[in-house]
């Protein structure tokens, strides 16, 4: 299923612009979790890091579909590649990391929540699946306001088997609820792949029981993503209803930072790794000259050193006063 | 004043909010086409239509969760529980998205919506169904409290409530909405967190909120014949607690009861009660009395139940007891 | 669906005595909560109070399909039906009505708690949905100790839609727990005809989600729900395996004593009512020669005889003592 | 005496427990093929195999209902999840079924089941994985609670409530897992139900439970650098409450302070600071102080989280105020 192919779009149909920036994206994404990553072992990060590598193509290629003037996003507590997706400045996200002030939530809310009202993204929720009801209830605003966006609320296979996924479906379909229902099936759980826990291996499957369409998605490929979630937007902003994904990838590095991973094979990971989606695509733009390794060497570089200020953003920033523990604690 | 009751008086304040704003809506289970498992919300759907009066299948996580998105995307819902001993199913929803979203996010992200529906012991219902569950909400930081004792000031702090920008839990008592108060035409707001003072006295401060007000006026007539004045503060809302009422009064009066129906450990009341015990510790005379329900979950039976709970004669011997009597 | 035919089965491949057993039971139950609504009318009896009037069949025929030595039962508030095929002791349950010490939950569990434990029926549980997983649990122990037994879960079509359906039935079939789940559809869930509040109408697609076979059965024939449950009951037992079945039935009275159930035609209850499980039952069993008007008269006399010595029982039976209410809250 | 952390104690009590009675099984997400999340069941699956150490799904509410339903049946499950912070997922089955069975049904139905994992503040976790929530359990009657502070009573205790025939709610510190203390080999029991002095003093009493018994312990000790003896009363048991062995304590010293990591409205601390006010009130000399987080969910950065969690200078200017220093 993840497998890069790319029968499912000509790619001469995107403009380069567009091409280019969603390489800059995942790019983009990738260095600020290597960085963060190195902060961490630094101990400039403390707590749990959930690193996104390896499933940039999920997050870029869903969110590039969306219109974040009326779209919104929500996601589980992997959300740094999503923040980054819709848009949120770096500088305020490697900040939330260090705790600081300047952090995107203030140095309130650390890797798991980050937030960023202003580009429509609603978290970065840390309690597996629970976010999924209140991805629909934004999508109820939607329809009873009238409005034309659209709601995409991605999670992970371990939470497609909390009740509140199955309590958000019915109530999406009965409703018309304009949400996509993402799995980033990336086949771990923590430690538990995925086969493990489930009665079921095709995920795409458990939509039926609302009524509700479903299709498996290779993740390794962004313009498969883009395009097949963009149809899915497409139809949920016209027709106002949902549609279910199954988007299959893969995550390179452990849960978090403390797990070696030692639950799957080197070879497992080196089979993804071929498939890793920044090469896939900087490679399909090259051979369709719509790239040189030099321009490639310039979208890095100018990546490296986005993340390389924001570092320096949240070096230099002060630590939240003592009082501002109070603040926000009701409006 | 025109006499209404505590059904009508929630019912009016949903319908004077719904008609200001349009971005109030209910939802919850039986609230449209049933008009409420308990009435309160007879004629809104008629009235404000489907799309803002929403029937919901029986997933209290799931429709709780869509309420607070909704919030979240600038609507203020207001979700019905059919009763609050329901509302455990949803608690994660209140507990880690409600009342922690705007901490979280940095202040980002406001929550405004409210829980509300019926609590607390009823009859004949055994232990699942017959609950005060305020304590549990209560210790949660981030949510507003709200338990109001009569018609008055139910119709006032549920529309306060509905124009709250925070998550607003929101607690009437099962057996009080055919209770009867006077309650003025017209629009009037309550201020959340002030404490009322239902009854003035000088021998003894009764704290109290919600249903066992009735228990508690009850005993302040008995104990009136014998010559014992007891005053009577009603918290009205439970957190954020107007602490200075409680100790003006208590400062006056010298002795402390607090009656409150939900369980005894890590309650409302001992919280009461120990805040008093400590901020009016020069001024006591005796003990805090506390007054809960005992701790047992509710049986069936009409005998055992009623002796589970706070009763006027229960009151009138803790106001006794603190009176050395 | 719910429609008497008698297709499923052929009459004399079962005994008379048994045939018999079932109509006395679907009888005893009318009997008992006919009583039980009257005495509700005189205040004997107070709360919810959950006729099943109507829907015999699905218990006393599902019910008829075990062995309860070995099998065990579990089922929502609306649970006389249920106690009473397990072969609880009418006198006890009408005393747990009228709150006396000497009612099968010792005057503590009301109407929507019978439990009769020495006949391994479980409850009684008031929370929609709650007992599922519960359920799932008893056959879970069944399974370590390797033992033969299957559980029956009996809930409503309101319940469906609860995330405890959805996790107990991913689980079930991942730990090839042998549990029968039964929604007993008698269509409405309190005022709410089941369609408006489910994005699918036949409930048994529902199981495929989980790789667990689902079917529709007529709730109205006690001998189809006989056959249906017995067939997933000896397959559970073998093969170790769930099943789900979505009975479609119909309750005669309104959700509790105080529903007048305006939410519903005359027509439509005249139309389920002419389709009732014990004078269809009845009217076979005449038919084929197995029972004659007499000994229904006679059936019914025991019926009614056994309730009011249950009244009797229970009238004459004391009052909990005031002590009891501390007892049994930790053992 | 062995010193092991409270990891292995954790561990050696569950090992023990199923060694002895092949009716204890261990449910959780990542208890088996992992090891535990946190490491506590390491080598249990492979010692036991799979029917009796098993991997769930992230399904709180139904492995905890499936836990209820195997107790019900005979089995003795420990149910282990991974967080509390997730557990009010499950908390209707714990509060609706666990807790009330053996009552509703008139003491037919026995609910044999341990439910443990780690709670409490952590690190750098903000505030949906970093709360304490024994007081929501505390509030409900049916339930056994237990919070141990130290390897020795965790293991003891453990052991005891998986022989217990009620519901235990069984709280570990996140943070404490790796902390050492001594126990020794083979077996012992520790009674549920039973405070432990900790530390015997004159001049005031400081009751606590679990993790907060650290910073207890190091106020203790520079106190005593200062002349200033306390009495640590280590409650372990939360529900039953050893009332007696605090009221002993206070009537000796005549000045008490309550240490406690959870919220303070309706919690256990405040409940306990009632306690000693209502029962020792002739006794007392100071006001009873309580000392708990602050009420406000957890911040991530670190000065802050630190800021809002009871510290040993807390306690110390806590003591000093019993003493009017
Ligand atoms: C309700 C709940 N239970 C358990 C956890 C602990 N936990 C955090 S992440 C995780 C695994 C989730 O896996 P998946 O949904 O596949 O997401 P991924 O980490 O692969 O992105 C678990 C068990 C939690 N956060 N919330
Ligand atoms: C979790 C929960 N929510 C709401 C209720 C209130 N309630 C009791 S019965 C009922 C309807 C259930 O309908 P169904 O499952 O179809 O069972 P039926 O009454 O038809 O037998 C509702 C909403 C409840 N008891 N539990
Ligand atoms: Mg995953
Ligand atoms: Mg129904």
């Amino acid at each position: 299923m993840a497998g890069n192919k790319a029968d499912t779009y000509d790619i001469k149909s995107f403009k380069k612009d567009f091409l280019l920036s969603l390489l800059e994206k995942m790019v983009l994404i990738r260095r600020f979790e290597e960085m963060a990553s190195k902060m961490y072992g630094l101990k400039k990060i403390g707590g749990f890091l959930h690193l996104y590598i390896g499933e940039e193509a999920v997050a870029v290629g869903a969110i590039a579909a969306l219109d974040l003037k009326k779209d919104a996003v929500f996601t589980a507590y992997r959300d740094h590649g999503h923040a980054i997706a819709c848009g949120s400045d770096v500088r305020a996200l490697m900040a939330e990391l260090y705790g600081k002030i300047t952090g995107i939530s203030r140095g309130k809310g650390g890797s798991m929540h980050f937030f960023d009202v202003k580009n429509h993204f609603f978290g970065g929720n840390g309690i597996v699946g629970a976010h999924i009801p209140v991805a629909g209830g934004y999508a109820l605003k939607l329809s009873v306001k009238g409005e034309d966006g659209v709601v995409l609320c991605m999670f992970g296979d371990g939470a497609i088997h909390q009740g509140s996924f199955h309590e958000t479906l019915n109530l999406a379909r009965l409703w018309n609820l304009p949400v996509i229902f993402i799995c980033e099936n990336n086949q771990y759980g923590m430690g538990t792949f995925f086969k493990r826990v489930s009665s079921v291996h095709n995920f795409s499957l458990m939509g039926k029981s609302y009524d509700i369409p479903g299709k498996q998605v290779d993740g390794m490929n962004v313009l498969t993503v883009y395009r097949e979630v963009s149809e899915a937007v497409e139809r949920a902003r016209k027709e106002k209803l949902p549609a279910f994904l199954e988007i299959k990838t893969y995550r390179y590095k452990g849960h978090s930072m403390s797990d070696p991973a030692t639950y799957r094979t080197r070879e497992e990971l080196d089979a993804y790794k071929n498939l890793d989606p920044i090469v896939y695509l900087k490679a399909e733009l090259i051979e369709n000259k719509l790239l040189t390794e030099e321009e490639f060497g310039k979208i890095d570089g100018k990546a490296r050193k986005k993340v390389a200020e924001a570092v320096d953003f949240a070096e230099k920033s002060e630590e939240p006063d003592i009082k501002t523990l109070y603040e926000d604690v009701i409006v | 004043m025109a006499k209404i009751t505590m059904r009508e008086a929630l019912r009016q304040a949903m319908d004077e909010e719904m008609a200001r704003d349009e971005n109030v809506i209910l939802l919850g289970e039986e609230v449209a086409l049933y008009n409420g498992a308990y009435k309160v919300s007879k004629g809104l759907h008629d009235k404000y239509g489907s799309a803002r009066v929403r029937d919901t299948p029986i997933t209290e996580e799931g429709f709780t969760g869509i309420g607070i998105g909704a919030a979240i995307g600038g609507l203020r819902p207001i979700v019905e529980w059919m009763t609050f001993n329901f509302s455990i199913q949803a608690l994660d929803q209140v507990l880690n998205n409600a009342a922690k979203m705007l901490h979280m996010s940095g202040g980002q992200v406001r929550v405004p919506i409210v829980f509300r529906g019926p609590n607390g012991p009823a009859e004949y219902l055994s232990s699942q169904h017959s609950q005060a569950l305020q304590s549990i909400y209560a210790h949660i930081p981030g949510l507003i409290v709200i338990s109001p004792a009569t018609p008055y000031d139910a119709k006032g702090l549920l529309k306060s409530a509905v124009r709250n920008d925070n998550p607003v839990v929101f607690l009437e008592g099962e057996l009080m909405y055919a209770w009867e108060g006077e309650v003025p035409e017209g629009e009037y707001l309550i201020d959340i967190g002030t404490a009322d003072i239902k009854r003035t006295g000088k021998d003894a401060t009764v704290v109290t909120y919600g249903k066992p007000l009735k228990v508690v006026t009850e005993a302040a007539a008995a104990l009136a014949g014998e010559g014992i004045d007891i005053e009577i503060v009603d918290l009205r809302t439970i957190k954020p607690l107007d602490e200075a009422a409680v100790y003006e009064s208590v400062k006056k009066t010298n002795r402390c009861v607090v009656v409150d129906e939900t369980w005894p450990v890590a309650s409302v009341a001992s919280y009461v009660g120990y805040l008093v015990s400590k901020n009016c510790f020069d001024d006591l005379d005796a003990p805090v009395e506390v007054i809960t329900s005992e701790d047992v979950p509710m049986p069936y039976n009409h005998k055992l139940e009623l002796a589970v709970q706070p009763s006027s004669e229960k009151v009138i011997r803790a106001v006794k007891k603190t009176l050395y009597l």
